[in-house]
């Protein structure tokens, strides 16, 4: 039968070609409803009929595993990712985030475009990033917060920010952008997407949970700029 | 004839319509009563009333999907009961977005009707009581008519509404493609994948297309209305 | 059957306490403008609801403030003429016009319609819209859709103001027959003496918010003392009279109880009791019978009393037979002739100066 | 200053082609119900534009098609008084009788305004809203509202319709010094033949969209011929008079060009030009002047024209002195008289006959 | 008093009160001759028009924040001519939130306005024209003091619209605490965080109570205008 599947909608275009590729194999079907981490998660409380979350939130997902929703054991965390800086232009310069000043001299009265850095795990991850290299302080005014990360990449695609954080993968996917700079992964907890089979679930959304976390699938992520954790690193 | 758009993305605009079709059509005889109780009532509790029908206007969407989520959900109060009782489930089904519709579009329906209410002249009302016509009767055939074009307007203005509304609607049941993914939340997903644009723009023209069709449709039928009452 | 209202009503700056009695058929409601007609008519029709008061038709009470009992008005079955037309602007004039019957799921009747059409001349509107008639034309169409809807009661507040006089002598004797044959009471606010005194059986003189006279229509038209209220030129006496016979040329005797009137254009059949108003500047008087003149009613009269007006003007009251009569002439007039109480003359009139509106079909008078 | 109207406007089911030239003072509009009156009127306010016309008030054009000039409505100084009120709702009433003042931005005029608010008795409403008002209380502050804003051209569709005899007795003067002494040319649209015949310089008959009559009042009004299109109640002759005496009784003595009448309250000084209208069913005929009689107006006449009506009445026109007469009696009377054409024979008229409504000032008949 | 509520989320409500005032003051002129070209207008093009205005009704907000980014943000074609000629920017300042929020509410304020335009009897129009006004005194002495309630009305629509608008104002402005951070913005970000829905519940209420009573009391008023018509 068909295995409906709530995703964070950032995974959307990775996700759908690797269910492609199990929906080929298998003959079920995988229907990916996309929305926010935290719309997701609600909706699982109250009971909807999910068989898999991949889920761009860790919290949530401990808030999920608390109420008893997620089946024994089948958490795992199915992707990582880095944070980026990106600019406005494609062929932009890179910045050195070790010097103090680079950062707030390239930004001069312009914005930082990033997630909600206190509710959006992307800007969690930056904020957390700034602070640990002691920067957030200086561009803290400067921040501009999207209610999502792709509309923080929008933001600086569309000129209106000339710096933004984003994910590694948004920053591949978006040609009008370039990156100036990777984030160190030591100065952020890791970036980590986990995946779990619901207790409902039947027995084609186990074998889906297991394609994903298989190699194939896992080449089909790497292609768009997903990192595979080492496994048993939750 | 796909004009560029996936099956899935014409699944979001068939559903778009159903979802707004049944979100209007069986919100308004309720709408119609509530206008009507706004406009002429006079009993306590009618503010109470008037704010409780404009919350959905006031309140961001997401926070309305919230609540109808708590509510109306599977392990909500409402949602609980009725399925039990009636096995009528709004949950992650497309009825529910038809009910997060209807929801969201209730005020803008009962404000034009209610508008339309309060034009018609009391005056007349009377002399159809002095003929014999008993307040219902009053309302179905001076009343009701008179406020024909106000009905109207505010019908397709709901649809309308109904065929934009996102925010409620992918909160309460979520973005299940084939089952509750409307137009509006189709174009948010293509939205979140860089490099979308086209497919997002395409479907906005569509919805924009439909839903501009509907309204110069009631506008052309509302002046026709007007002109057969204005002379002749 | 009668009419029996009592009122009271208070409006900021206006106070309505007017209670009336009329025995029977079509009371006239006079008044100057904002005496408080139209408020009198609305509280009959309950599209008011008065401070206090009873309004009854016959012993069928529409309201009650003593018992608390209010008959809404889709209960009350009046067929209400309003000031201000009111017609429903989505129907055509056919539907409005069966709007009524259509309330009360009666069944149409149509010699009825044909009838009412007819003489309202409204037939070639039918397919119409209010919104495309002319001022008059609404207001038939508004009389049509009371007629229509066979009311208990008429209410009719200045239905024909709106009308030319040849209109208005169509409407007229329909209303009449209205009042004797259907036997409906009828509320009738005018500002016209004529067709006052044509269709009422019963007169009631507001005068801000309180009644100041009321009473049978011969009593209060023929009364010296109201010429004040009514206006000189208003005044009049109603005659009872019976249609005698018809003359080759055209002309008609009527039997009054004191001679005999020859009166152009009656219809009637003989035997017919109809009603006159002979107005009161109409009456020539004369010491002897005159010869070799046009006006061919001379009637035996005696004075009752002399009412001089204000300017050179006199009222007289006389006695015809058992019939009241007033003549208004000049002071000078009454000098020369010698008029005093008890006096004896001859009461002249015009047999065409009766007006065809002053010539009402039967009733009381 | 003259109207000149030359309209042509086609509605569905109605075509309106008239056309009319009124020299001076106060053109009448007369005619059925739906004949067109009201849709004349608004055209030459500019409410409507018709089809093709020119409308002229002395040499200022108001409209020609033929030019393609159009005078928008706020620019043609308009005084309206509609059929239907259309007081503002929003505004006191005495913001609404300021509203044409302030539009074109005039000074107050207090002895105007006095003039106006006593005249028509609206001065407790002033601070009243229209919702409130009984029908006729909005038709007095509706012209009011038309007086006030200085016109120089009034239209009034049927303004007096919802007034009562004393109210309207106060205006009509009033509209008759505008026309005289302000010499605006006024529109009346009215179904009294009274208040026509007292106002009117000029009347024309409307019948279905086309001008049946059209000529100077007294041509009009004392013609037999018209009799048909007015009613044979409405129909009398206007006579020019000039105020002669005032007697210590309350009587007038007016000059006409036979001889003398004797009338009652009339307050012009003497040698003021007066207009009298004698209705036809006012006049009665005799061979030899009465003895003994209360009537006292005997005017010397000779008949000119003998007009049988379709019952038993004969309209009778006479000339006396250089006036015309016109005398309605019944065709009995006629032939017992004898009368004839060429026939001398004495015209009587009561002098409590004339109506005050039919006694105008000045003004050419 | 902070209810248990952060400076931060007051300042949101502060600003939130802040853009619904502009965002609803600065459109209503433009509102009310958008309304009445619509209402009394015959000219080629009012359907479009008509459409345009309720454009932002029909859309997804996302879709409607993004468009405005396209058009009023730096390189957008209006917003760099308005900032080179001007110096007024919308981006990322509290004035781009008020623009997102006034073209939000636009259709719900024209709607409300021009219905009432249509309500009001042309007869009365024609009697101020021969009363010597022209067609624009006429709007400002008969037409627009008759529209009042129905401006009233369609303005604290348009004000609780305001302030509940959050889609279009954060893809067009984001969310910057202090500038651009409105009152849905902050019970958005509160909704992201498990267990923070107690703080997201408050600041709702707060809205709540705001926009409710803003709507009572034009209500209010509207049959305090109407009654002082009605009598005396
Ligand atoms: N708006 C309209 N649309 C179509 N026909 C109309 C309209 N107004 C009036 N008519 C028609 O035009 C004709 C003339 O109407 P008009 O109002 O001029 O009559 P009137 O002489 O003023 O009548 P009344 O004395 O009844 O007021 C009538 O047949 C009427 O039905
Ligand atoms: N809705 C109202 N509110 C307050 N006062 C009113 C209202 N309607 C009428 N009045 C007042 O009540 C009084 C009586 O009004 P009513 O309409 O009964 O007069 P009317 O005799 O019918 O006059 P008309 O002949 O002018 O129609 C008037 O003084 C009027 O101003
Ligand atoms: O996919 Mo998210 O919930 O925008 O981080
Ligand atoms: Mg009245
Ligand atoms: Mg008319």
């Amino acid at each position: 039968g068909d295995v409906l599947v709530f995703a964070a909608s950032s995974v959307k275009e990775a996700l759908e070609e690797a269910c492609d590729a199990w929906s080929e194999r298998s003959g079920n079907r995988a229907v990916i409803s996309l929305a926010g981490s935290s719309t997701l998660a609600r909706q699982i409380q109250a009971g909807a009929p999910a068989d898999l979350l991949l889920s761009a939130n860790e919290n949530w997902m401990n808030v999920l595993e608390a109420d008893g929703l997620l089946r024994e054991g089948t958490r795992t965390d199915l992707l990582a990712n880095s944070l980026v800086v990106i600019a406005g232009d494609p062929a932009a310069d890179p910045l050195d985030l070790l010097s103090p000043d680079a950062l707030a001299t390239r930004l001069g009265d312009g914005r930082l475009a990033m997630a909600l850095v206190d509710a959006v795990p992307a800007g969690i991850y930056g904020k957390a990033a700034l602070e640990t290299l002691g920067l957030w302080n200086s561009v803290a005014p400067r921040v501009a917060q999207a209610d999502n990360v792709r509309a923080a990449l929008a933001l600086v695609a569309a000129g209106e920010a000339p710096l933004g954080i984003v994910y590694a993968t948004d920053a591949r996917a978006e040609p009008r952008v370039g990156v100036v700079a990777t984030i160190p992964a030591d100065t952020h907890p890791p970036i980590r997407y986990p995946l779990a089979v619901m207790n409902d679930a039947g027995a084609p959304a186990a074998e889906l949970a297991r394609f994903l976390a298989g190699a194939e699938a896992g080449e089909i992520f790497r292609a768009h700029g997903f990192e595979i954790p080492a496994q048993g690193a939750q | 004839m796909t004009l560029g758009l996936s099956a899935e993305a014409w699944a979001a605009v068939g559903l778009s319509l159903k979802v707004s079709f049944w979100a209007v059509l069986l919100s308004l005889p309720l709408g119609i009563a509530t206008a009507y109780l706004l406009a002429r009532g006079r009993f306590p509790g009618r503010q109470l009333l008037n704010g409780l029908v404009h919350l959905p206007l006031i309140l961001p969407p997401v926070v309305t999907g919230y609540l109808l989520l708590l509510t109306f959900g599977r392990r909500g109060v409402v949602g609980a009961f009725l399925y039990d009782t009636f096995g009528i489930g709004f949950a992650f089904h497309w009825t529910g977005a038809a009910l997060a519709a209807a929801i969201m579009a209730f005020p803008l329906m009962v404000r034009s009707i209610r508008l339309s209410i309060e034009a018609v002249d009391p005056g007349l009302e009377q002399a159809a009581a002095t003929l014999g016509a008993s307040r219902l009767r009053v309302f179905g055939t001076v009343t009701l008519p008179l406020v024909l074009p106000g009905i109207l307007a505010g019908t397709i203005l709901a649809f309308a509404k109904a065929m934009g509304e996102f925010g409620a609607t992918i909160t309460f049941v979520s973005n299940i493609p084939g089952q509750t993914q409307t137009l509006p939340s189709a174009v948010y997903a293509f939205l979140q994948v860089p490099g979308a644009e086209g497919s997002a723009i395409r479907l906005v023209v569509i919805s924009v297309v439909i839903a501009m069709s509907a309204l110069v449709a009631s506008e052309w039928l509302a002046r026709r209305m007007a002109r057969q009452r204005g002379a002749t | 059957m009668s009419l029996s209202v009592e009122l009271t009503h208070r409006r900021d700056g206006f106070t309505l306490q007017a209670g009336f009695e009329s025995p029977d058929g079509v009371t006239a409601l006079f008044g100057h403008s904002g005496a408080g007609k139209t408020t009198v008519v609305q509280a009959v029709a309950g599209l008011l609801q008065p401070d206090a008061g009873r309004i009854a038709v016959g012993d069928w009470v529409l309201q009650d403030s003593a018992t608390g009992h209010w008959l809404p008005p889709h209960r009350r079955r009046v067929g209400y003429v309003f000031q201000d037309g009111r017609l429903f602007p989505h129907m055509s004039v056919g539907r409005n016009l069966d709007y009524g019957r259509r309330m009360n799921r009666r069944a149409r009747d149509p010699a009825q319609e044909r009838r009412v059409l007819d003489m309202l001349g409204i037939e070639p509107l039918l397919d119409r819209h209010p919104a495309g008639l002319s001022g008059g034309e609404q207001q038939r169409v508004a009389i049509g859709r009371a007629l229509l809807s066979t009311p208990r009661l008429l209410l009719l507040d200045e239905p024909l103001a709106a009308l030319d006089a040849a209109r208005k002598e169509e409407i007229l004797p329909y209303l009449e027959r209205l009042r004797d044959e259907a036997r409906i009471p009828i509320l009738y606010v005018s500002h016209s003496m004529a067709e006052v005194a044509r269709l009422a059986t019963h007169v009631v003189v507001l005068r801000e918010g309180q009644v100041l006279r009321s009473g049978s229509a011969s009593q209060v038209l023929s009364d010296p003392a109201t010429v004040p209220a009514l206006g000189p030129q208003e005044a009049g006496a109603l005659l009872a009279v019976r249609v005698e016979q018809h003359h080759e040329d055209g002309l008609t005797t009527l039997a009054t109880s004191a001679g005999t009137l020859l009166l152009l254009g009656v219809a009637a059949p003989p035997g017919t009791r109809l009603r006159v108003r002979i107005p009161a500047h109409e009456v020539i008087l004369a010491l002897e019978p005159p010869k070799g003149i046009s006006a061919l009613n001379i009637l035996p009269a005696r004075v009752l009393a002399l009412r001089p007006g204000d300017g050179a003007g006199m009222m007289v009251q006389l006695e015809s037979g058992t019939d009241r009569l007033l003549a208004r002439i000049t002071k000078r007039s009454a000098l020369a002739l010698g008029l005093e109480p008890g006096r004896e003359c001859h009461a002249i009139v015009k047999s065409v100066a009766f007006a065809r509106s002053d010539i009402g079909a039967g009733g009381a008078v």
